[in-house]
């Protein structure tokens, strides 16, 4: 379990083959990559995403949630990566891998590692466009999605 | 009473009135954080809006509190309005 | 929508960094990258896997299913690369990349993609131990985590 | 009746008996697949196991067909045993 807070731009491709070179004898590797858009959430055109983050607080959501998806999955390596500070359209925001002996469980630890990543890791976002800029929120499908596991968890 | 000092980050959208940063006088002996937004609410007319409006949380030492912990003086305090994830 | 057969070992991180890089502005990529493993399925050593494919039939069984996982989820870009031929432990048996605007999609695509090529992509499929070998066939739990999706396509 | 060869690709676990291609003799003006499997069945008895044992699947010209497709010579013959999957 690696969990890093990148203060400037990174290549998940690069991050990836390190991450798959020191795997094991696991048969699966599942990546996510999450790109600022061009586009803001109300429709026009988006300059940059600034990410604000607080001290070491971040670092820790980030790593409370990568321990619970090590207990939920039998998963035997991840790695999460966020960008916080200025993102510009086509850059990564958020990277996750994890590997496992079998498919599903890489496929199911990423993609509830970004469910909680995205509601609940302490990041204040918000969206420049032109001069201006709107802070931003989880959506309620953010929320929503975050939501599936809890009934899992039980 | 002998008072001391605080200062308190702002984060997210809570900076935007009144920037990253307040400076706060607290008792020595430290208050709780309901009493803490209170008082802020009172010194800075500005920022008592968002923190009426939204869901706040403190953080003392890089530990997000309840808001019965006690604030001292000499503690990194902020304060955080609903996160937006990552 | 790429689909290709490769009867030479590829660099999985490569191709997701040119999948990614020919993207416009999708927010999500996602990528599952199946790896040989150096343990057979009755738990013994394996030497190698060795995938026979049967002349342009084996592609065209990749290509409809990419093309079912274009019609059933919110992808707008996928590649899908399979090995034939012999394969050692540790090399990339399989490689999925999808993007969409919001991850939902792509993670699901991806998934999808798996569970068919898994079960009803072309191949033959024998496991090299020592001097001898064993045909493998889907196991019961491929067969369910496919069928998962019909649900979903009515 | 006049007769021509063809060559069946045996496909998979199919191939261990007898090798990964059967010749044939089949009618000019061709045979259905099911036909073609009992003729197979006769000419290699080592096979004629495998073909009954599990279900197979004929391909003719890169094109999985159905039992009653007529193979006719000159046709890219093969025979699938259930496939592996990726």
């Amino acid at each position: 379990m690696q969990v890093e807070l990148a203060q400037a731009s990174f290549d998940p491709a690069l991050r990836l083959s390190d991450f798959t070179a020191a795997l094991g004898d696991e048969g699966a590797v599942v990546s996510f990559t999450g790109r600022a858009r061009g586009q803001s959430r109300g429709g026009g055109p988006m300059s940059a995403l600034v990410l604000e983050s607080y001290r070491g607080v971040t670092l820790q959501s980030m790593q409370v949630i990568a321990g619970d998806a090590h207990s939920m999955f039998a998963i035997t390596a991840s790695l999460v990566i966020h960008r916080a500070g200025r993102i510009v359209p086509s850059e990564a925001i958020v990277f996750v891998a994890t590997a496992s002996r079998h498919r599903r469980a890489a496929f199911e630890a990423a993609d509830y590692l970004m469910d909680r990543l995205k509601t609940e890791a302490v990041f204040w976002k918000r969206e420049e466009h032109g001069g201006s800029s709107t802070w931003i929120e989880p959506t309620a499908k953010d929320r929503e999605d975050a939501m599936r596991w809890h009934e899992r968890k039980e | 009473m002998i008072h001391a000092q605080l200062d308190v980050e702002l984060c997210g959208r809570l900076a935007d009135s009144c920037g990253p940063s307040l400076r706060l006088t607290i008792p020595e002996n430290g208050l709780p954080v309901t009493a803490m937004l209170a008082s802020l609410a009172r010194a800075y007319p500005a920022v008592s809006d968002a923190l009426g409006r939204i869901r706040i949380r403190a953080c003392i030492n890089e530990t997000i509190v309840s808001e019965e912990a006690v604030v001292r003086p000499g503690d990194t305090v902020a304060l955080f309005p609903p996160v937006s994830g990552g």
